[in-house]
């Protein structure tokens, strides 16, 4: 499959690589599965190789062989640096706060980084029943700085949750320093349109656009009056070695692209 | 003392209506096995406790045999959806499932107090959200030192636990490696552990390698012998997880019609776990067996 | 990235006057190589923490390092007293030494909040005696369920952690087996963790068995290769404990001249601990090297 | 060593096989060093073969093939059926209720069992500053039974303990029930005159002498008025093959006895 260079990059592709931009090398990140993985294994494979690994399973400086299908792949396992229990997942490393960067996504996001993966409509009489936390409420409080990658639309980016699953910076009114949390909160929410950075009260705020997308595009995927950064830049977007990279290596069963 | 049964005997004789259960694993060691047995055995009332009710607890809720889910996440991981638990959780299902939700550090939380012996355990978490006021076992307390208000949630202490192994003793002392999830804390919390092993090796193999142990004996009142008893989960070591099972559990369980003659077929229509694997597509097992990485032993000589 | 070190260098980048310090051990893996290193470099004014500060303990504070100790038992173990010590806490001493006295469970539990990120533990102890009268920093709290009173005791976040293991990886992944004592819960609580290891291996063969994995690089600053560096202590699968020395010990300190003329010998009059090894009497080492007793390794194949 | 049926038993001879008879096929024991562990492997080379023995430093289920000179001897980890953190001894295993049988000594026990082994004189300014708690404490309050051993004078079975490191039936005045202690505390403190059972008060009353000791000889070695039991008995001596099985096997370098 010849590519031609920065041609037909896919939303999922320009979401994976303009994640990827986030991670330091040495940086300790607190992986999910799906994009956020893709993300990290490509920014191992290009700037980031001392990209540190851990997953909620157990895993702790992993370097799975194949793109693994669920966050507990026995890839995950094989050949990484520990693997500990979740009781020291969840207390040593994310509540010790050593968790440098967290992933997330969810089926809706509010204007404060709120995000809900619990239910749609009421939690008593909920229209849909998601599969709830997981591990995401705790990351969204510990992590030093959470990524959200989720793409836009009026459904997905809501006036405000059905439920806050995980915190963001401001809950019911409140701020995270006035409920003396101690993770950074989202710094980055990734879409498939652009970018989303939070200014000093702790609202997102558009700040990257890809190339082609209008901000009105972006205002008209999200449920709330969108601030715009008077500073909006273009998103990097990937070249041609690495979408080969990205589709023939790290995930060439076409899994999350 | 040799506690080597079948697991229709460790069933019958461990989980009762009623009970609370957990069958643990973290992706890792999920036992379906005995989450079929139960199906067979048509226990009804359960309390189906796990951080991560996956297909073996939705085909337990399918077959009528749970009502409360005690969870933190509840889907058929890098897949979908568990139906049977939509079907009875959503808005106009007739015979609602009762759900009792936390964040997996909350979940986990009860069991590592269950485990250690004390009432409730602390944790810096559950601020702002809405985790904690959709559900009132979640608590505060302040710390006597920084006056900072913490989170609490309850010990847990289900009747019964069970757990897959990688090997084990006629005793139970049952070692595992690899993802380890909250294996530990939850035979600790339980008030009857069943230990469940790919292996049954003799007691001079565990001594030989002590640190490898999670389960010590005392605390285990059955041990069954079912190699292969978590697919489609897997087992370090042993098996590969069969990722086509779980794409394919999608369609077959979003219409009660397949989902039904799904457990007709591969559960109530076999009589044991050996059944179960005659009626899997034939090269399966051997497609998903592991091909070896042995690590080298290490010296406990003095 | 490469964190491989001289134990003088470890020392003297992590440990300052008036640090707080766990040279960690229960019994097993006791660094006295890192503790010789520390009185050579003659800091001062240390806080010494340790469930079971022993003859290394004592010889820090014999040599002046320390003005306070953390600690739940001291004693030479199965022989007597530690004589130092006794010295500057008993009536009539003259420098006397700060004691800040818990059981093993309170000061673990105090490693254990430290390690969990949590200001304060709960523990369902010191009912009725007088640890809890002695030591101010006890306290309580209510559980928010039944109501019991359950003692607390305060996160401790020691300055410096000195881990020996059996073998670690230039980055500091290190790996112990055998008793594990309080380990994982220093070097998580602690700011900052050297590791001294009896073998430095490449990484492939930490990643070859990740279970076994007790300390993470992420958390450790320095890595000190040390053959030896536990004697008297002991290494399982590399030297037994040396009982004789523990023994003679007793006679060595109980008087501080003896006392005195024994660090002069082994400490201050060497520069390192292969100095220390080449003063031990010939043949000693060969008598303590361990019998191999290998385990077998298992698959961590998929 | 010839040794006559019943003749030529020592004290801690007496001690240990006395000790020993308190023990039961299948119980778990948290083991201490010196007579505590000799005890042990009398009644497991006796009448308790399945007597699971786990140690404060780890060792759990272990069959040390020599004496261990201490409680984290390398002997207890080789062949133990597993090793384990100190935290999961204190938590999962003393503090959930798991231990069945829990062996104290100490400097000091008063009628109530309450036990000393922190300071003689008083806490701030000590005459002799002892080894402290260790794991004693927890033991004292989570064994569903206690055995003490110790050696009987006025100067270690006192009125009152100078310190309470781990407490017995009543410390100054509150019962362990009004207390609320989990554990059941002392049954019996194993001398070397007789044994000291409890009442129903939490006292301690002479139950058993070793024969040829009056209960006049008993009440000069102890510090308080003591309680007689109207049913004393005689304690069961060791026999000549216990004797052999003791000095030839158990301790043959006579470290305890």
């Amino acid at each position: 499959m010849a590519i031609e260079p920065g041609q037909d990059a896919s939303a999922s592709e320009r979401m994976t690589y303009r994640a990827a931009q986030e991670l330091q090398d040495g940086n300790v990140v607190f992986v999910g599965i799906g994009l956020p993985n893709l993300a990290c294994n490509l920014a191992r494979a290009t700037h980031a190789p001392g990209l540190f690994m851990i997953y909620e399973s157990g895993a702790v400086g992993a370097i799975p062989e194949r793109l693994p299908v669920s966050i507990g792949d026995p890839s995950l396992v094989t050949d990484s640096l520990a693997v500990v229990s979740q009781a020291d997942i969840f207390q040593c490393l994310l509540q010790r706060g050593l968790i440098e960067v967290g992933f997330l996504g969810g089926a809706q996001v509010d204007r404060w980084g709120n995000i809900n993966t619990t239910v749609i409509g009421s939690y008593a009489n909920p229209k849909v029943r998601l599969p709830g936390s997981g591990g995401a409420c705790e990351i969204a409080v510990h992590a030093r700085r959470l990524l959200i990658i989720m793409r836009m639309s009026k459904r997905t980016f809501v006036e405000k949750c059905d439920f806050i699953t995980s915190p963001g910076h401001r809950m019911n009114g409140k701020s995270r320093e006035e409920l003396g949390m101690p993770g950074g909160g989202p710094t980055r929410i990734i879409t498939d349109l652009g970018v989303l950075s939070f200014d000093a009260t702790g609202e997102a705020v558009l700040t990257e656009v890809y190339a082609g997308v209008t901000p009105a595009q972006v205002q008209a995927a999200c449920g709330w009056p969108l601030k715009t950064s008077n500073a909006l830049t273009t998103s990097a977007s990937p070249d041609a070695s690495v979408l080969r990279l990205l589709r023939e290596k790290l995930d060439p069963k076409h899994l999350y692209l | 003392m040799n506690k080597l049964c079948s697991m229709k005997e460790a069933i019958s004789a461990s989980v009762k209506n009623g009970s609370s259960l957990v069958i643990d694993g973290f992706t890792h060691l999920i036992c379906f096995a005995a989450g079929h047995e139960i199906i067979r055995q048509r226990l009804r009332g359960l309390t189906a406790i796990r951080l991560t009710p996956d297909l073996v607890y939705d085909q337990l809720i399918e077959a009528g045999c749970v009502n409360k889910l005690v969870f933190s996440w509840a889907g058929n991981p890098g897949v979908g959806s568990l139906h049977a638990l939509r079907r009875r959780s959503e808005a106009g299902s007739s015979e609602r499932l009762e759900l009792e939700e936390y964040s997996h550090f909350g979940l986990l939380a009860r069991l590592l107090a269950g485990s250690a012996g004390l009432p409730f355990w602390p944790l810096n978490n559950y601020f702002g959200g809405d985790i904690a006021q959709a559900n009132p076992a979640i608590k505060t307390v302040q710390c006597p030192y920084t006056g900072r208000e913490l989170a609490t949630v309850p010990a847990l202490h289900p009747d019964v636990a069970i757990l897959h192994c990688q090997r084990a003793d006629k005793e139970g002392n049952a070692q595992v490696w690899g993802l380890l999830g909250s294996q530990k804390e939850v035979a600790f919390a339980a008030k009857r552990v069943i230990v469940v092993a790919e292996q049954i090796v003799p007691t001079e193999l565990i001594r030989k390698d002590p640190n490898r142990t999670l389960v010590p004996s005392i605390i285990v009142s059955h041990v069954v012998h079912e190699p292969w008893g978590c697919h489609p989960s897997f087992v370090q070591g042993f098996y590969d997880r069969d990722n086509d099972f779980y794409v394919k559990w999608e369609d077959i369980s979003r219409q009660p019609e397949t989902y039904q003659a799904y457990l007709e077929e591969f559960v109530y229509g076999v009589e044991d776990r050996r059944g179960y694997l005659a009626r899997l597509e034939s090269g399966l097992l051997d497609k998903l067996r592991a091909k070896a990485r042995m690590c080298e032993g290490v010296d406990y000589g003095y």
